[in-house]
């Protein structure tokens, strides 16, 4: 069964995942692929984690060798739950070859499995093709296509994100989705480039409330500072600032759209992640994760209510940051 | 609406008024009170880094501001008196080539007789150089801030409230009742007005200095803009009725410093080149009104042509020693003189003598100076004859020396006329038949019994007649359309004007209805333009 | 009585009691009502400039001052613990070589425990300078002589109140009742109030250099002290916790920079002399957690000693860049070198390389650091290989370039603790088997288990254990009678020291009971010269 | 009569003086003589206005000659009153030889004279050979001997003046004086070195009061900077600042010792004499000139209850500028 050339993926690990209530084992695991075929997003960091050639057969036994990696250094039999991240589209053929793509699905079949693309990747045809893979061995849905919505204002998605598609391409896209029985796990972004931590705050709060409709899993990503990406390129300038976790809170406390939304800080308490003062941070990154596994919102509250000298700053800003004098703190 | 009404550099008071409002500018508001428009303008951030491309793409004009981007097209110009606003300024305070460069680009593309609001960035210690990068208008944001993170403001810097707020150190009304916002907001408004009062009496450039310690951003700042030396000077005052204080280090590259620096090179004509003597310094001014230079004088007997060495001015030809900034400066004396002054103004000596071939030139000073003299005297191709000795240059023996040294030199008044119009004027004048008549306070200069000029007692400039205009061919004219001026010519009203024209400079005004002599009121710059205030002074008019 | 309880050069902090009386100094006070005796003295004038003769035959001690005059006999001391006076001393501001000078001669003649009153002289603009000199008591004698000539004074000078007191320059009480005399009152008590926390913030230096482009005098008496290196230093902080600012063309002369030097030329010891490589300074400190030394350090691979070329400090050798002030400086950069700091700089970089003899030295400068070097080498008789080329040093070319140079040396680590030990103590030690353990913030130095030294996280130094001095040849060593100390050790305890001990040094102490390790609070002068005081914190005592 | 050889004296001018409360014209004379024998006094500058010679038949000559230049020059027959001076003492033998002064006597012996001299050099002898000399031609006094005390305070007079004799000493002279029927004409010195603007007027007020019962005419000098003397070495160098015009005021207006003390402040309104701000100096020397002459106490003080802006800056000076603190102004 295992084969002798094993390519390590770009990354995996091992965590814990919160599912339709339940907390299930999880392995997350990050191929690399031929890389995304849009490849223009301000935040992102991945687009030089991928393979030069863009010959499908070396994509295809590359991934499958990387799949290999995978069974030979976990046990899969362990988890539930398998997360799939390219630097682009699972289902962009372009990126992860067909039949690449189909044995990786069947090998994890008897799991659930959620896997991201870009909307203009799901279309009957292909979700046809992966919904007959996956086994419906239990009940429930048994995969997820997880796609990045970032917002679901055209107009900030096309200025600060760049992301080259609509609100309307990825209703579309989950539409198709649900037709096949799986879920949709939608991705926001929280303060992209541009906008000023209150814009950013409302923005997200409306993309939860407006994305729900469409989604079975929401997760809200905090934009922070990639290497090489023109976030990067502001930042350092000192025209760009990450989230206040504050503000992250507040989101999360302050949006009630009925899905549990989950939100995993990356970078958080760091200078180019979500960050406060530096005081505060370590035990709000803690409640944030806390409360993305358990829903416990009490929890979450207790430490948004708890007060810090950044708290003051934190409210100044949002009443006194304007598009045209921002980000005012670093 | 805005009009500029005092100049010193880009540094400027201005009143805009729209309606209801005015506002007496430098000054701090609260902007979007002031400015609705401000509030409505959602998710248009355009960062300052920002390239071309992406605001050709995204940048809207909207509100009541112009908005100023540097990377926005040269073609996308404000209008004469509109408020214009460069967005995120606050973000580049600390990047300082850049922030140079980028009020270079900005300014230079638009209107002067536009008020310039730097959102965010004002506090007690960095007002002054915004000001001084023309800026005229403020809001509260960055001291608020300020407040919000416990932090004190004062004029020297950011320091932590537990400490200062009760520290005594301020007797201000937030102060006294422990409210530190209000401290903070009466910090940046008395900064503000001390700056507008330092604009009001020509010191900007000595307190900007004394600002400019505050963070090595702003000594960068100050540096970078001393390097773009045109910036500046194109807009400076020609001269002033007060004192020019060269206190630090980089005072050598102020811009009236340079100017003068510059003029004696290019513009200046010896009306002797037989010998030459190059002279100490005096702490009193003029020169000549020191017991030390009426030693030398009278050892000298004008057998030779009186140059004096001075930091930071370089050389001081006798001619010059009354007009600004040489009867007008004062400089921090040890005795020592730093390499760099050494270097700056030994290149000027250097070109100075490379341009002005004296058959001889004496050197009657001691130290340093001798040295500097020495070696740049040498680059010039001279070898001089140095005439003090022992301990210093007013000792009986040295002043013997000098004396001798002179022995067969024919004499030959200083022709101050000639010297001063060729620097003021930059031309050439044939000044046989003209003499320098009255007291101290108010000297003319005739010709046969007509009045050339007269001289300003507190500058020393020279302020031609009618008469007095006839001889300096043409320059410093501006032109005017066809009317007749009442009162003052006003910007609209230039229809041209000599590039060299600086604020205060002694101007001639032509139109073809009338002539009339005056004294500019802004440079040349801005009276092509600017729509609004005042060019000319006028002090007489004839029509023709 | 007076005790000092912090020093920064000779501006301290202190505290003067006596009966009920109890003064934080520096501090302003009615005088007269607090000291009656000054109200008695009729016909006791004697002027700054009398001579010693005139002294001799009318100067009285009389009153609750001990007078001091700079030609009073030199046997003529004050008490340990006394109030001081200097007459007149408001005549001499304006002459900087005597105001100096005098210092000098009285500061050193008294004991340093002694509160030291200058009559008349206080303005807000210039109290700065008085306290950085050493004085500790003002009255408001000067500023109400303003108020009586209708004068302004603020933190910047001396302005006409019409203009000032209704300017908006100052929010204060007096300003806000129009009272001019106790706004001029509140400028002087708020400024003192502001050096005192620049005192114990450790940033006088930067203040001072700010407050002196008040006036050319104040410049002069700043550069007059900077030329004294020696005063000043003796009582100047060894290390603080703190940035340094060099903003201004005087910072490169202040005494902690001057000092770095010279124990970079004196006391440094390198630990290899077979090659050595010049690198550019980073903005980030220490240099070592900046990107481009990173790239250089990668290039390098130990196979030469790496020394920094910086301004101000000159030379930085690898093993010391994290030692105050060398990971704390930050000054102005435009790129332009002038020339006075080239001249200092390449003096420094001549002199070490001229005492170390490298077999090699590779210069990767570009730029004006490059020239410096080259031309310093060459005057120490070296021909350096240079390795940067093209644009940058850290351009991928000049990377690989100097990456090449290196080929075929040896690798060897830098010596961190040799080298700090030579320039902390001014000692050679034999470090075989000794190595820096522990994560930053952290770290020690070990010697198999026993720990030597722990390296303080916020300014570099070294804080040697008991079993750490046996290794540092009997330096830095505080003597104390036979006691064994209780807590801290105060001066009159002390009954002999290290001349070289300043403010802030580890020190050992020593005494036929007890010894034990702790830290100077005062320099060697003091300890020997005072009575009060602390003179060492104690870390650790051990009896004997 | 006319001689030929005739040399110029140091001065000479012509005006009025009041004497015995008649205003009479006066003819001024300062001759080049030997030069004072003491010659310390710290403010004088007429210490290099002498002779080098010191033969006495030389100086015989010369004062002679000077004598037949000013009968050459003037209408001696004009003039009530002679004032004498010379740089030292008239009746100091060594400074002028006694048969020059003998010579000089005897030609104004129909007019009034004054002459200057140090108190030493008044005894009987000398006194006695001076009054034979001077004809009584009218009634009233026909001579006075001027000295200048300076100060009433013996330690004031050593240590701000080094004038080398006592309060004591110009008191006998005085009696020695009052014996031969002479007058005694009082010079008191306003602000020497070393005192504060207060020390001075209290000392002069004192000074008057206590010179006055030995005392015919007073006159107040108010110490001017003269050059190459000790007083301008501290002037130069900021330590010394000569009298307000004010102080004067107030000393001639607030002291009654029933004598018309007169006062001709030499050097007014210079910053090398007694003076203001500048702005008001004209007219107060003026008006103390006008006192001097006319005694109008009414209008010296109309003048000194006018204002300016410097008299805030002189009350306060008088409060507040101490030995330990002063000049204050300059």
């Amino acid at each position: 069964m295992i084969l002798d050339h094993q390519e390590k993926p770009l990354a995996s690990w091992t965590g814990k995942d919160r599912i339709d209530g339940k907390i299930i084992d999880c392995l997350t695991i990050i191929f690399k692929t031929g890389g995304c075929s849009w490849n223009r997003c301000l935040m992102c960091g991945y687009k030089f984690e991928r393979h030069d050639h863009k010959d499908p057969l070396f994509l295809k036994n590359s991934i499958i060798s990387q799949l290999n990696w995978i069974s030979n250094n976990y046990e899969t039999g362990k988890f539930r739950l398998i997360k799939i991240f390219t630097s682009g589209s699972f289902l962009d053929p372009v990126e992860v070859p067909e039949d690449a793509r189909n044995e990786i699905l069947v090998r994890f079949s008897d799991k659930i499995v959620i896997f991201e693309t870009r909307p203009e990747y799901v279309n009957d045809k292909v979700l046809d093709e992966v919904a007959n893979l996956m086994k419906q061995n239990e009940p429930g849905r048994n995969f997820y296509i997880s796609m990045g919505l970032e917002t679901t204002n055209d107009k900030i998605r096309e200025k600060c994100i760049d992301k080259g598609n609509t609100f309307n391409d990825f209703r579309n896209a989950a539409e198709i989705t649900k037709k096949y029985g799986a879920g949709v796990k939608t991705y926001l972004m929280m303060k992209p480039l541009f906008l000023s931590e209150k814009e950013a705050i409302e923005d997200m709060k409306k993309s939860i409330l407006e994305s729900a409709p469409y989604s079975d899993l929401i997760s809200m990503n905090v934009c922070t500072v990639q290497s090489k990406t023109e976030v990067e390129y502001y930042w350092k300038r000192g025209a760009y600032r990450p989230a206040y976790l504050w503000s992250v809170i507040d989101v999360l406390l302050n949006t009630d759209c009925g899905i549990h939304v989950t939100c995993d800080p990356v970078g958080g308490g760091k200078k180019r992640g979500p960050h406060n003062c530096g005081a505060c941070d370590y035990d709000l990154v803690d409640a944030i994760n806390n409360y993305s596994l358990n829903a416990d919102r009490e929890y979450l509250k207790a430490h948004f209510e708890t007060d810090c000298k950044c708290k003051n700053e934190w409210k100044f800003i949002l009443e006194n940051e304007r598009p045209y004098g921002m980000p005012l703190t670093s | 609406m805005f009009e500029v009404t005092k100049r010193e550099g880009p540094a400027r008071t201005g009143v805009f008024s729209e309606g209801e409002l005015t506002l007496n500018t430098p000054c701090v508001i609260d902007t979007i009170e002031t400015f609705p428009s401000l509030g409505t303008m959602a998710y248009s951030n355009i960062p300052l880094y920002a390239d071309g491309e992406f605001c050709g793409r995204f940048l809207e004009q909207q509100g009541e501001f112009f908005i100023s981007h540097p990377a926005s097209p040269e073609s996308l110009k404000a209008g004469s008196g509109a408020a214009v606003m460069v967005p995120n300024w606050h973000t580049v305070i600390t990047d300082p080539r850049n922030y140079v460069k980028w009020i270079l680009d900005m300014k230079t593309r638009h209107p002067p007789d536009t008020m310039w609001y730097a959102p965010a960035s004002a506090l007690p210690s960095n007002v002054a150089t915004l000001i001084a990068s023309g800026f005229d208008l403020f809001d509260y944001i960055a001291v608020d801030l300020k407040t919000s993170q416990g932090i004190f403001c004062n004029p020297d810097g950011e320091y932590p409230a537990d400490e200062y707020l009760n520290g005594g150190t301020c007797g201000c009304e937030g102060c006294l009742k422990g409210d530190l916002k209000l401290h903070n907001r009466i910090a940046l408004e008395s900064e503000i007005a001390k700056v507008i009062l330092r604009i009001k009496e020509g010191t900007i450039r000595e307190y900007l200095e004394k600002q400019s310690l505050n963070a090595p951003n702003l000594v960068s700042i100050l540096r970078f803009f001393d390097r773009e030396h045109k910036f500046a000077e194109s807009s400076t005052p020609v001269a002033r009725p007060i004192r020019l204080y060269t206190n630090s280090g980089d005072s050598i590259n102020r811009p009236e410093i340079k100017r003068f620096m510059q003029r004696v090179v290019s513009r200046y004509i010896p009306s002797r080149t037989d010998a030459a003597v190059i002279l100490p310094c005096s702490a009193r001014k003029p020169y000549s009104s020191s017991q030390s230079h009426r030693k030398y004088m009278g050892a000298i007997r004008d057998r030779a042509h009186e140059i004096i060495l001075t930091s930071p001015l370089a050389l001081v030809p006798r001619e010059l020693e009354g007009v600004y900034p040489a009867g007008h400066y004062d400089v921090p004396v040890t005795g020592y003189w730093d390499m760099e002054e050494r270097n700056i103004i030994g290149k000027v000596v250097e070109d100075y003598f490379t341009k002005n071939r004296y058959e001889q030139v004496f050197v009657h000073l001691d130290g340093d100076a001798a040295i500097i003299a020495k070696d740049a005297l040498e680059r010039a191709g001279i070898e001089p004859i140095f005439t003090a000795t022992g301990n210093s240059p007013t000792s009986h023996d040295s002043i013997r020396n000098l004396e001798q040294a002179m022995a067969g030199l024919p004499r030959k008044s200083h022709n101050y006329i000639r010297g001063m119009l060729s620097w003021q004027f930059g031309v050439d004048v044939d000044t046989s038949g003209m003499i320098i008549k009255g007291r101290f306070g108010n000297r003319k200069v005739l010709k046969k019994k007509t009045q050339l000029f007269s001289i300003e007692n507190e500058t020393g400039l020279y302020r031609p007649t009618f008469e007095g205009w006839e001889h300096l061919a043409g320059r410093y004219t501006v032109s005017i359309d066809d009317f007749v001026p009442q009162g003052d010519i006003l910007a609209p009203g230039v229809i041209g004007c000599d590039p060299e024209i600086r604020p205060g400079d002694e101007v001639f005004v032509k139109g073809s209805k009338a002539i009339a002599t005056g004294r500019a009121s802004m440079g040349s710059e801005e009276m092509i333009g600017s729509k609004r205030g005042v060019a000319v002074k006028v002090r007489k008019v004839k029509k023709i």
